[in-house]
């Protein structure tokens, strides 16, 4: 590696690592209330929430467990539920 | 003789304030200590790396430690992540908040949040783990409570002081 | 449509500016980012991993839209089309106010977003010329006493091409406000208000609920000139001070307001409504 | 009072206990607790002060020159990209010979982006009439910004209180703070060589090129001086704490063939590498330097003579060598110069046992050596 | 009445900031000048000689009202009343403008006057923020093609206790503003425009005729703001644009107009209406 | 072309053949005219460029800043206060190593307010890794100006061209200048290290303390072979033109016994006074500074050896000495070091003589001298 | 002299020496017109001008001939004349 | 052989300008020249130096000219204010824009007022001043009418070039 490239650093993802380990709430969607509407989509600040089969998925690998999903969800389909 | 520890925690988990805490209650039992946050520039929840020292003498040092004679684990999902063995010197020993797993053990995190030490969803171990650190570390509890109550006012104080104290009498060795 | 956050980064839970610098990707096609200190220093990644996937440049504190006048005057040599972003905190508006001046007397070609969280929370919170009134920070301890510092009416007062407010409690409307944006010439400026978890002391799931009660209690008005004054849809209601949700219940969610007496409360009310009669004012323009 | 303080924490309280009046400064990591320390000391009435909550180090700096030039003690503090911020002001307040203090916590400039220590900041003051302290452990922080403002108003130089970040800025140690009365005893009130405000003149006017060739000769002149300030105000304090804070501080070095000369918080870790090799039998020393400003050259030269010395610099000047290391050459011959720990790049006792190690074994090679790690 | 102005200064025949100090020593009593580089800096005299008789100040381009608010921070430590002024130019607010923002946030005790003579004289005749519609100076040989700044009107935006705009051709209404100001607390403002001979190209006898003129043909209008807004007696009548005197003469006796087409001539006009409009919109302030 | 010129409008004129796109910069005397002239070029599109017109320094370099990361050859111009107002810039160009050019016309520090040349403002740039040249004439920094470029963007560090306000920012002398055709035959096409915009990175990123180490290793390094990359473009150059810029110049030094060491615009009232002695018998010679940094040490212990030297210096580090004289003899042995001129005093070939003779006749004493006026 | 006082300036006349000098026209005041109604005061930007005994007075030594005082007389009580 | 001039003018009489015209014309014969202005940091209307240098070799000083062997005074009233000796060197000479006084002179200030070189009420004699001081010095009429051509354009080259050729003509020795 060049010393100039150390002023140069490249999109991945978990540039903080493995940021789900922050989780101390886990978001758990509820398929059957969840119409793929996408508002958590929107505003989840991790941007870990993609559209699903049935409904939207977490990246749990990165999710911090912040609870905006939760609460922007019109359906109530998430919940925070503690880690283990 | 120089005692080195290192805290893993949590941001958001108190590791520093821990250290803290442990080295004033070290002053307060007639020896010299030194507390050192390892900031990185990492935002709230990411892995914090604190240093303690203690000695009977001065302690002149300011580098980090890299080689630990007691590593203090505030999260068991730190685990996961790191391995402690990089942190620790030989023969060095681990305390680790956990029911099991480290050569110490304290459930800090239910010690926490009984006594409803939560912030933003965090259980803040702080105190408990000082507490359980100060045990392994011969640190005399009434210093440690002397000290909490120099950081803490009030409720808050008491609240952490309580934490610490069962802390202290809670911690145990592991058997893995 | 591209969300320029890669998941993973070193963020807080909760994170206002990750919540509005996706918006970017959402709305914007061709564009770069400059980013002066601040939290979204950090949010954009620590090497050798970037956070955001666009290009991003970042900037000392004060300097971001004279960087970005140079980035755009190059672009404009090789008559690139690309947009030239500014992201800042409201604590790089305050170091940085001469270059934004200076940027906006000159009309550079650049955006520039000030993500306001209302005091500098990268270096642990101390009070902005945006915080709230009596917003209690590490050098507010007591509460803040002087007025709020109304960054966008003095942008209006600047007579650029382009000047809004948004919230990252209303996305749709920053969004939209960053479509219509992206094709204006010279300079646009947009104050994104951004309600931050530990700095405001609220929970990291209410980032969202809280921008919007700004919105609704009249705290926070969402508008737009871009040629003609206008209140955004979602404020419009709040012109009429009874609509407005009770400012009480605004306070009450954030820890930064613990301990506000009732005539503070009153003062603060005092200075919602003051805003209120610019914005009426404005709307002659 | 023996308690265990942070190196930002003991800065607040020495401003506090030499009763400045006037406080103006902007956050910047890692000098922030120093100024959130002090706001809330003037908030809560502990602190008799004013506080301007300024919002740049370029206004820091001008303010606290303003209060400064019209009588007040006053305070500021910053570090980095801050310092560099303000730097226009730094020199405008030497030229205008107004006493004031600044306590600057060292880091690394950027890009890349770097909030640990390194000297090289700091260093950029060197040249403008500042007189510039560097600590060891956060006592000395504590000590030398208190003794700042005598030496800075019996001088009529400003005053920098250096400290490294995080290892002393944010490091918790056992320190003792004097108490109210002790310090009063210490600090005399403000004095200065004129006041703004007091008479209808006018400070600072366009003037014949001979006068700046004056002042500057004088500054000049009274920086070659400082040092019997520096020795009178420091052996003052001694009488009163015991603690000597003098120009240099010499360990091990009465009888060493070899020695180092270095300043800041790594210094301490010398100290325990030194005793290290001490015990292995190798003759080697500190020479600890206080001030980088003045720069006691005879003091130095007479410490140093007849050894072999190592100047082991935290900063540098590009192409040249680190700055220490080209200052003490400019007086001193055969001076091995290493650059080190730039970047906050961490260096303990082992490295410079190590490092130590090689210099007395004369494997290091008389030049400049700059060490990305060691 | 004192004229802290000494006669023989270094400033050119003609000099608006001449005029402009003389007006401080008429209405203020006790007070001290913090003075950043500019022309003031060469007319405050030449060592060891001073031309002000008060207490004046030298202090770096960008820093004045900062280190103004050290002053007032000491003065206030020993109750002292005097007033601390800044006698800046145009070029000064724009280097300075975060200083001048940041001190009216924090709503400093002092009193800031923009001496405008519309470009940077001291190193000779570059333009500024401020600088007019279409002048010719030395960075803008064709013209200047950006908006004029309006500096009163920003500051107005940041609500601070008092802002007015003046005129040296209005010494009357520039000393009554003034004398209502000593006494007012908390950051004070005042835009003084000031017609320079050499710079704007115009014989040294017609600073004073040039001054009113530019109030006449409504390209500068004087007001105050106390709390409430207000146009000035002297520029009243011109808020009726048939009242108003030829543009063009105005811009005729100016040399760094020369050459103007009449197209521009019509874009002037135009930048000088939407000024009114405005004006008209304060008014509801 | 012969004719005459300011060196304002010298540097000016390399601006437009160097073919920069981007221009951005803010008035200050003595500089101010490069500012309106190139302002004018752009204008009259005679220069098909950009011209930012900022509102501050810290600004105006960091404009070009951008323009220069994006790709573009930019420059910028600046003095005194203003360089010091831009300085957290000037290292923030430097560690990104982004090549572009600028001109500093040196001028003395305030208060008291002084708009003549010294040296001391242009010297707080030499750690930071820029490229430091200064011009003797006008010729010269027409010369240096348009070599900065292609060195610049060689060795990816940014370049200043010095030269003293008045003397020659505003002094018409007698000039060559290029025809672009030459011009363009001498500097290729722009070349740098990485381009902003073109890739989705971040550049600048908070990075491990280690990337910061090496990163600014790199850069020492690179100053330190920076000489051969200058002596490459001058022999370039002077192929084309006959005209020698490189690092050093001798003047009648072959045999001199006593040699002095100067920079800047007085070293041409050097040269008259060495002839003036000369005349006398005194064998006497200059060695002028065309480069601070990088500092050919090698070639200037070569060069010196075995002569008394005299390093007079226009600038001074409080308390230490003159700032080339401290660089020098952290190199080289036995050197006298006296400052004068500060503030703009006037030194001429008079004042000159009168000094030299006294070196000659060792009436100098082996230390620093600080001299309000010879 | 300290050097220190190189710093500080005092208030007097003649800061930039007699300015009297660099006049090319001369005010000269027609004691008939001038009424002392005070206005060429109030605008000279030299102060140079005072109340005299039968109407304004100015200060040759360091009038710089600007013309304003004339300008603005209402009673054209000042001319100009070309210096000597 | 190296002459030194100092010019003392008002500011806005156009004395460095002068100087200018002058090097440019001398390189037009072939020779060396430089022109420095001294600027004070006074405002138009003080007293402004400004050095004129001509030669057959390179010029390579830059500091001021202390004793001239030419002073040119821009206008009578100088006379009041300066002694001349103090700028001239022994035997040098001197150059007034005057009737009378001086070794030489020439009155500039009608010539530029009869050309209506006339600014802000001041007549600009720097080109009359400078052809009488090209024929003192030397310089060849030619080449300083194409100097003038070079500084400035239509009309204002052709006057100026008017009130040099004027003055190169009447400028004569004065007998005090
Ligand atoms: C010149 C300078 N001064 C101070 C700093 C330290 N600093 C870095 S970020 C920051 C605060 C940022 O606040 P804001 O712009 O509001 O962004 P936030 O962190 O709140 O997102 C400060 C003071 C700096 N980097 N540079
Ligand atoms: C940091 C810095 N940059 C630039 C300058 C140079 N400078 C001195 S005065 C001036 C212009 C002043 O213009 P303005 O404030 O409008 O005042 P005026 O001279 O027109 O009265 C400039 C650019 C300086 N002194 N300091
Ligand atoms: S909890 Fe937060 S980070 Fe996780 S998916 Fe929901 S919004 Fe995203
Ligand atoms: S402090 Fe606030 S703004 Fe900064 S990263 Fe955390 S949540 Fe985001
Ligand atoms: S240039 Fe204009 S403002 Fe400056 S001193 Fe002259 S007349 Fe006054
Ligand atoms: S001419 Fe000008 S300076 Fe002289 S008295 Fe009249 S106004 Fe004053």
């Amino acid at each position: 590696m060049q010393p100039i490239d150390c002023l140069i650093s490249t999109p991945d993802k978990g540039s903080a690592g493995k940021t789900g380990l922050w989780r101390t709430y886990k978001p758990i969607v509820d398929e059957k209330k969840c119409n793929s509407c996408m508002v958590c989509w929107l505003y989840c600040p991790e941007n870990v929430i993609t559209e699903g089969e049935k409904c939207i998925e977490i990246d749990y690998e990165y999710c911090k467990g912040c609870g905006i999903c939760c609460e922007v969800c019109a359906k109530k389909a998430i919940k925070m539920v503690l880690e283990e | 003789m120089l005692k080195e520890i290192t805290i893993l925690s949590f941001g958001g988990q108190g590791g520093v304030t821990a250290a803290r805490i442990l080295a004033l209650a070290a002053v307060k039992d007639d020896k010299f200590a030194q507390a050192i946050p390892q900031f990185g520039a990492e935002r709230r929840g990411s892995l914090v790396k604190s240093y303690l020292r203690i000695s009977d003498k001065e302690i002149r040092r300011h580098s980090s430690i890299r080689e630990a004679d007691v590593v203090s684990v505030f999260a068991e999902k730190i685990l996961k992540i790191v391995n402690l063995e990089d942190y620790l010197k030989d023969g060095g020993i681990t305390l680790v908040n956990s029911e099991i797993g480290g050569d110490y053990c304290i459930n800090a995190s239910k010690i926490a949040i009984e006594l409803n030490l939560v912030s933003a969803g965090w259980p803040i171990v702080n105190t408990a783990m000082a507490g359980a650190m100060a045990k392994i570390l011969d640190i005399s509890l009434d210093s440690l409570i002397k000290a909490i109550n120099e950081t803490f006012h009030d409720k808050l104080a008491e609240i952490n002081s309580e934490a610490a104290k069962k802390a202290y009498t809670e911690v145990h060795k592991c058997n893995q | 449509m591209k969300t320029i956050v890669m998941p993973g980064n070193p963020s807080c839970q909760g994170c206002p500016h990750a919540i509005g610098l996706k918006a970017l990707g959402l709305a914007l096609e061709d564009f770069v980012l400059v980013i002066p200190a601040g939290c979204s220093t950090i949010i954009a990644g620590i090497h050798p991993k970037a956070t955001l996937n666009v290009p991003v440049l970042h900037v000392p504190f004060a300097s971001a839209p004279a960087v970005a006048a140079g980035i755009s005057a190059a672009f404009k040599r090789e008559n690139k089309k690309k947009n030239v972003v500014i992201w800042m905190g409201d604590g790089g508006a305050d170091i940085g106010f001469a270059t934004i001046s200076g940027s906006a007397v000159r009309n550079d070609d650049i955006i520039v977003i000030v993500s306001d969280n209302e005091a500098y929370m990268n270096t642990g919170i101390q009070a902005s010329g945006t915080t709230f009134w009596k917003a209690k920070t590490t050098t507010s301890p007591a509460g803040k006493r002087e007025d709020r510092k109304d960054l966008a009416a003095i942008m209006l007062m600047h007579r650029v091409p382009y000047v809004a407010t948004a919230s990252v409690g209303y996305m749709n409307d920053f969004i939209k406000k960053l479509e219509k944006v992206k094709s204006i010439k010279g300079f646009r400026f947009i104050h994104l208000h951004s309600p931050c978890p530990p700095g405001w002391r609220f929970d990291s799931s209410k980032t969202v609920e809280i921008a919007r009660m700004a919105v609704k209690c009249g705290a926070w008005i969402l508008w737009e000139f871009d040629g003609k004054f206008n209140l955004s849809p979602a404020s419009k209601p709040y012109k009429d001070k009874n609509k407005r949700k009770d400012l009480k219940d605004y306070l009450k969610m954030q820890g930064r307001f613990k301990g506000l007496s009732e005539n503070e409360i009153l003062e603060i009310e005092k200075a919602i409504d003051k805003q209120w009669k610019y914005i009426e004012c404005f709307e002659n323009i | 009072m023996k308690t265990i303080m942070t190196g930002n924490q003991a800065v607040a309280e020495a401003v506090k206990l030499s009763r400045t009046e006037v406080i103006a400064a902007y956050p910047i990591t890692p000098q922030t607790v120093i100024v959130e320390k002090l706001a809330e000391m003037v908030d809560s009435g502990e602190l008799d002060a004013e506080f301007i909550r300024v919002e740049s180090e370029h206004s820091a700096l001008a303010s606290v020159y303003g209060s400064a030039v019209a009588g007040k003690r006053s305070f500021t503090a910053t570090s980095s990209h801050g310092l560099l911020y303000m730097y226009e002001m730094v020199w405008w307040v030497a030229n205008a010979r107004v006493p004031l203090v600044m306590a600057v916590v060292t880091r690394t400039i950027g890009p890349p982006w770097n909030i640990h220590t390194d000297h090289t900041d700091i260093l950029t003051m060197r040249d403008s009439g500042w007189i510039i302290s560097m600590a060891e452990n956060v006592q000395e922080a504590f000590d030398l910004t208190l003794q700042g403002f005598k030496i800075s108003e019996e001088l009529n130089l400003p005053f920098t209180a250096g400290m490294d970040a995080f290892q002393l800025s944010h490091t918790s140690e056992v320190v003792e703070i004097l108490d109210q009365e002790t310090a009063d005893s210490f600090l005399p009130e403000r004095r200065q060589c004129y006041v703004f405000g007091e008479e209808n003149t006018t400070i600072g006017s366009l003037a014949p090129n001979e006068c700046t060739a004056k002042l500057r000769k004088d500054t000049f002149e009274t920086m070659l001086k400082a040092d019997k300030t520096i020795d009178k105000v420091s052996k003052e304090y001694e009488e009163i704490t015991g603690r000597n804070c003098g120009l240099i501080e010499e360990y091990r070095i009465d009888d060493a063939e070899y020695a180092v000369v270095m300043m800041g918080a790594w210094s301490g870790d010398a100290k325990d590498a030194i005793d290290e090799l001490r015990k292995e039998g190798i003759p080697i020393g500190l020479l600890k330097l206080r001030y980088i400003r003045p720069i006691p050259q005879k003091r130095i030269e007479k410490v140093l003579e007849g050894r072999e010395i190592l100047v082991l610099d935290r900063d540098c000047s590009m192409g040249l060598g680190g700055i220490i290391g080209t200052e003490l050459k400019s007086f001193m011959d055969d001076i091995t110069n290493v650059i080190a720990g730039i970047g906050g790049v961490d260096v303990g006792v082992n490295e410079l046992t190590k490092l130590f190690r090689k210099f007395s074994e004369d494997k290091l090679k008389d030049e400049v050596i700059f060490l990305e790690v060691i």
